[in-house]
């Protein structure tokens, strides 16, 4: 039992060490990683190109990629030391993340070499950027309950819906949309799957501002869209099967929350005085402190059990599934018990601290942390049913003509 | 056994609902957050219908209703999310002239606050950690006044500040806006609806209130203040559990209604047993408060710890009922979260308040005392 | 407002204490009511029908029964006033809960004139006791699903089946037994409801021990066993409807836990010293005594606004459902807390503290009183459903013939 | 990355399962709660396996398979409910006199031990409240000890005690059952099935463990069989997770299986979650205690605190997922429950261990020391 790499994993580490060292500025230690902080700073999708280009170059975009859709043909492993160094540096490689870690890959999976040939590259290279049009406002858990429709049209498909939680829709170049093309077949069986440029006529953004005051989702329109159906992936009708593929390695991409955490927390509570002394001498601090202090541990541990799994090439079992619901709760207890230390001077006094406003924020995009990605519900829903094996719920729609399924008074 | 309010303030209670859900309904706290400044001209109407001077004494243009006439009030202020001064200059800064002002300063003070004309806030908190009145920062000499206080509710749209600070005769000083050295600034808080602001006053001129001469009488304003504050959190919790309730009877999903899965089902269910206990305890602190009884500071205590419990699940969960629509500006869920939060720092944090309750508790228990 | 009596209450109450001062022994002050005690110690039985006789001639037994049942014709606050005095005493009046407060309404409100002659009288001078044959095995939370068949057979029934968390079967005299008289009607049709004579040849009964070691449930079996048909109460197939009058009654008088709470955990947390001094003076202790005492007292306040209401002959609201709700929860919380902070040496050093034994105990009972009367979920559904008017859950069974209902591999 | 146990040791594991299953399983437990003595033949049988022994030396007639071993054996015995004196003799008092016991001390009792021929355990406990090595009740004097300690874990099957008390050279002092002055009376437990008892030790001879000179020594000791005591607590809390997943796929209410109601769903879930971040402490814990890596303290308190967590949710909800028949003797769902709650308590309550966890964490950001 080590936490060492082994000596072709070390080697891999400094050779991404070493690429990013060259090319990207190293985050100061003790720096909090924001929430999708320096997102929104002028030029940053210009930079976020650049560094993408010269990563592709290097190698290093698409690791775990095959090399035949021009991937490196890494291991998994490798694919994950790559991010854990990646990570330690001032790069914005998110924005590329749907392209490379869902869409293309369920594109490469399902679609056709043309589609390999025309986008992968493209997309490894970060010269086309990709979003994701699965979620509709009248779906929300329910994601296969999706109303946007597809009607065949001579060599094509016209599109007409709307589309939520888009992620960078505005400077997306395409999308990967999953509509209804047969709303008389039950609910999972009548959708296809298309690539649609996002810059087609009839489409529509408007984004959506959250509670935290940040836009980076957005809604999106159709009106007779067109798409050729040379961009459909899959069969007609076999929508939810090709989604699927998208959404399993979107579920197992699932990290921890950005923002405060246990070290934020006991930093926090080093500066404070309560009645009693000093906050670290308090016991339901300490307490608390150190309850946070086990969950985040318990996280990371995962993590290296999964890692384990991937560094031996073995399928990894399924613990990780607990670290989104376990992140986004956290966070949002320690959000409003910030707070609650500082008291009532309350958000302002958050200034005079070395933490300024780090709580305050994190109570704020907590909420969405809850929900985004699948909430909590449907979390332990999937943990219910796929780890532990227990029956599914009765399903009101089984087996039901989608255009006949209750929708309610909205 | 007659725990409950009187038939007038029952009425008083459903007229003052069908006023606000009327005249302030969540679009106006919406337009606060927007950045809108106080809407005198409601206060004024809220003035002129005898609610801001309700508990304050004829002879100073106020209505006489009592402390229970507060409790009810406050409730629905919480309820409907007024964007209102209601808190700080009804509650605590005007109970505490009341309490606390020499007869000249509530000649000169309460009819304007009674008629809305003027508004005025406490400015308590110098810095982060617990509020204690036997340690204040800051200092007056001379009549003259220097500090800062941060996080001051309503501090842009005050006229008077009553300034907590130790000084020759008082814990409670009286500082108008308009006077020299006393500057304002805005400052960000949570609930941008009732906007806090800092306070900086540099040798501003300052009279004492002569009542709020040591500790004990500051935090007795304080404990009255968190009764109504707790009626208030009452009220915005039980709004947030009737929204998420009404969404998840209409919402759809996998076919049915959303409201039918356990999971949503449980989780309001326990928002409200949260309320209810809120409820009860609150109803409690109403007792103490009207009788003016000994018990006063306890009920404070749990009429705040349960207002705090109810409205923080009450909104969070608010949230999560409505999913991916919870967490946008669009939706007003976030207007009661962000209320929520704010009432449950205003006066000290539930954390501060157990700790007193233990001390209150632990002190009846001392065998040197009569039981 | 005020928590005064009214001057008829006070007068009421003044009168009840007379009487119970004459009839029975005051509790010490600060003695804890135990989970059951005393309720096995030989010659109790005896005891509680010898008080419940006096009670009865005194006009406190059934103080809220009408005057045709034979009882005082009092108000709903007067019977509370009773009981809030006879709480402070050492009487065994429970086991005669079941017949005066279950039982003998339900049979006085559905039965016949000869059914209210025979057996309310007794019932009230405590010379028969009652037990109440609801629930079963197989059924569970499920209440209405009970399989005990209940066959015609000439001028009365044949009854084979089996009961569950009968309390007092082996001292009881009679039974209200619900039985299914036709299982090819769905669920709740095809009940009825029906007197027991325990002393009828075929009845079996067996304790059932708990985990805490005492056996204050049984099991009721029965073999052949007749019932003539002027001991049905209401019509064939109207089981569950006289049901849900027992049912509605029961919800009605839900009591907080017994065992430690806050007093409680207060004086160990005065007799224990921890790392960093008294046990009182630690933060974390005082946060939960705080949390348990708001929690407490909320529990009275709600109970005093249904009293209230009471008072006034109002219907009180529905807040009263949440009582065992929370107090079940919060004793075992207690249970599990006053453990923890003895530490090491565990259960044994309750003997060294004042408390000796009563967290030990509470946390072995506990269990059952998230359970017994309405587990935590279908409490969380009665709210949810009743009183914050959500939808009911789809049902599997609905409409269905009982006979057909899935049943599982057990 | 290499955050598993290697192969061996699976295997390890899955003979220990197939074995306790098959001559160990909760209907021991049951007879060892309805009175029945510890099993001698069936400690005999696990001797002979080499488990008893499965760390010590072989020259002691230990296996020599090192710590990782007991880790894995500890999961399998807390999953089975085994009641043996595993904790106590091999993972506790074993492990001290391995650590501390002298050359004589350890060719005299870790053979027997490692040979099930006799039983040792740890008297620590002298009273309510936490565990401090630095402040032990007790004295020895001459060679003499005199003390009272509680909950004393198999006290009535241990033929030999180590006593934490102060005394000349040493905080550890073995005492021999059959020595004068030892009196072992029974204490009612939360647990029978692991017995406790009370030690009441008038002048009776002690000898020294030389090695346990310092409260650190006796820390880590603690902390070291903290981990191991976290593998039982996983062990006893899967196999309470599995019991309630197991009735919840298979008993049925309301026509369909009560594993389908989200309210059974998401609190297995959630016990499942409690399991999964106490493994993945444990598995912390393992590797430092392999590694007698500096972090052992703290990786015992994590393992600890989530262990203790696990154990309580998983055996506390799955009473609750039996519904009626779970708070009944017959089930066995109440075996599972005294066992976590004994387990939390017997090396001192999550409540200290967080308390020591943050010391420790406080005292690596101290300034002076460096990163």
């Amino acid at each position: 039992m080590d936490f060492d790499d082994t000596p072709e994993e070390a080697e891999f580490r400094a050779a991404a060490r070493a690429f990013l060292d060259a090319n990207a500025i190293r985050r100061a230690p003790g720096a909090v990683e924001g929430y999708r902080r320096g997102q929104d700073k002028p030029g940053a999708l210009e930079a976020a190109k650049d560094f993408q280009r010269r990563k592709a170059e290097a190698g290093f975009a698409g690791i775990n990629w095959p090399v035949e859709w021009g991937g490196r043909g890494g291991t998994q492993i490798q694919q994950i030391i790559y991010d854990q160094e990646e990570a330690r540096y001032d790069v914005l490689t998110g924005i590329f993340g749907i392209g490379v870690n869902l869409a293309l890959p369920t594109i490469c999976t399902w679609g056709t070499d043309a589609h390999r040939a025309r986008f992968a590259g493209p997309c490894l290279r970060g010269e086309e950027v990709w979003c994701q049009l699965f979620s509709e406002p009248a779906g929300g858990s329910d994601l296969a309950a999706l109303r946007t429709r597809a009607v065949r049209d001579g060599d094509g498909w016209v599109v007409n819906g709307q589309k939520i939680w888009t992620s960078g829709a505005h400077y997306c170049d395409f999308g990967i949309l999953v509509a209804r093309t047969d709303p008389d077949r039950p609910k999972h069986e009548g959708l296809s799957y298309f690539i649609l440029d996002m810059k087609s006529p009839g489409v529509e953004i408007r984004p959506i501002r959250q509670i935290s005051g940040s836009a980076h989702f957005n809604e999106v329109f159709f009106t007779d869209v067109r798409i050729a159906d040379d961009r459909r992936v899959g069969p007609v009708g076999a929508g939810w099967k090709v989604a699927l593929t998208t959404l399993m390695r979107e579920r197992y991409g699932m990290r921890a929350a950005p923002g405060p955490d246990f070290e934020e927390a006991f930093a926090l509570a080093q500066a404070l005085t309560l009645e009693d002394g000093p906050a670290l001498a308090n016991a339901a601090v300490r307490e608390k402190l150190a309850e946070w202090y086990t969950r985040t541990q318990g996280l990371r541990f995962t993590r290296f059990r999964t890692m384990t799994a991937l560094s031996r090439g073995q399928t990894p079992g399924p613990e990780s599934s607990i670290i989104k619901l376990v992140a986004g709760n956290k966070l949002q207890e320690i959000a409003a018990w910030g707070l609650d230390l500082m008291g009532m001077a309350g958000s302002e006094s958050g200034e005079a601290l070395p933490l300024g406003g780090l709580f305050e924020e994190a109570l704020l995009y907590a909420p969405a942390l809850r929900i985004a990605g699948g909430t909590d519900e449907i979390m332990r829903n999937i943990i219910a049913e796929r780890v532990l094996g227990l029956p599914p719920d009765i399903r009101a729609d089984k087996g039901m003509a989608f255009r006949d399924v209750p929708t309610g008074p909205r | 056994m007659n725990f409950d309010f009187p038939d007038e303030l029952k009425q008083l209670r459903a007229e003052a609902r069908r006023f606000l859900a009327d005249r302030c309904p969540p679009a106006a706290a919406r337009r606060a957050l927007e950045g809108a400044p106080l809407d005198r001209a409601l206060w004024s109407e809220l003035a002129a219908m005898g609610w801001v001077g309700a508990a304050l004494p004829e002879r100073h243009g106020g209505a006489g209703l009592g402390q229970l006439a507060l409790c009810v009030l406050s409730e629905e202020l919480g309820r409907s999310l007024a964007p209102l001064p209601w808190a700080s200059s009804v509650c605590q800064a005007g109970e505490a002239l009341a309490a606390f002002g020499s007869p000249a300063q509530q000649a000169h003070w309460l009819p304007r606050l009674a008629a809305g004309e003027a508004v005025a806030t406490l400015a308590l908190a110098a810095g982060p950690g617990p509020f204690d009145p036997a340690r204040l920062a800051g200092g007056v000499a001379s009549g003259r006044i220097t500090a800062t206080r941060l996080a001051v509710p309503d501090a842009l749209s005050a006229d008077l500040f009553l300034v907590a600070a130790p000084g020759p005769g008082s814990l409670l000083w009286l500082v108008a806006r308009d006077a020299p050295g006393v500057t304002v600034s805005p400052a960000e808080g949570i609930d941008p609806t009732r906007p806090i602001g800092r306070l900086d006053l540099r040798d501003a001129p300052a009279e004492p209130l002569p009542g709020a001469a040591d500790p004990t009488a500051l935090r007795r304003l304080i404990d009255r203040a968190a009764v109504l504050a707790a009626f208030e959190q009452l009220g915005t919790a039980e709004a947030a559990l009737a929204m998420a309730t009404d969404y998840a009877r209409e919402r759809y999903a996998f076919g049915r209604p959303i409201g039918s899965f356990q999971a949503i089902k449980h989780k309001l269910a326990d928002v409200y047993i949260a309320v209810e206990l809120a409820r009860s305890n609150a109803c409690y602190g109403a007792w103490a408060l009207e009788a003016d009884s000994a018990e006063l500071p306890v009920a404070a205590a749990v009429a705040r710890i349960a207002g705090c419990e109810a409205g923080w699940i009450a909104t969070r969960e608010n949230i999560q009922t409505h999913g991916g629509m919870g967490f946008t500006w669009a939706y007003d869920c976030h207007l009661y979260y962000r209320r929520a939060r704010a009432q449950a720092l205003a006066l000290g944090s539930a954390r501060e308040w157990k700790h007193r309750l233990i001390d209150l508790l632990a002190a009846r228990n001392r065998p040197d005392r009569p039981e």
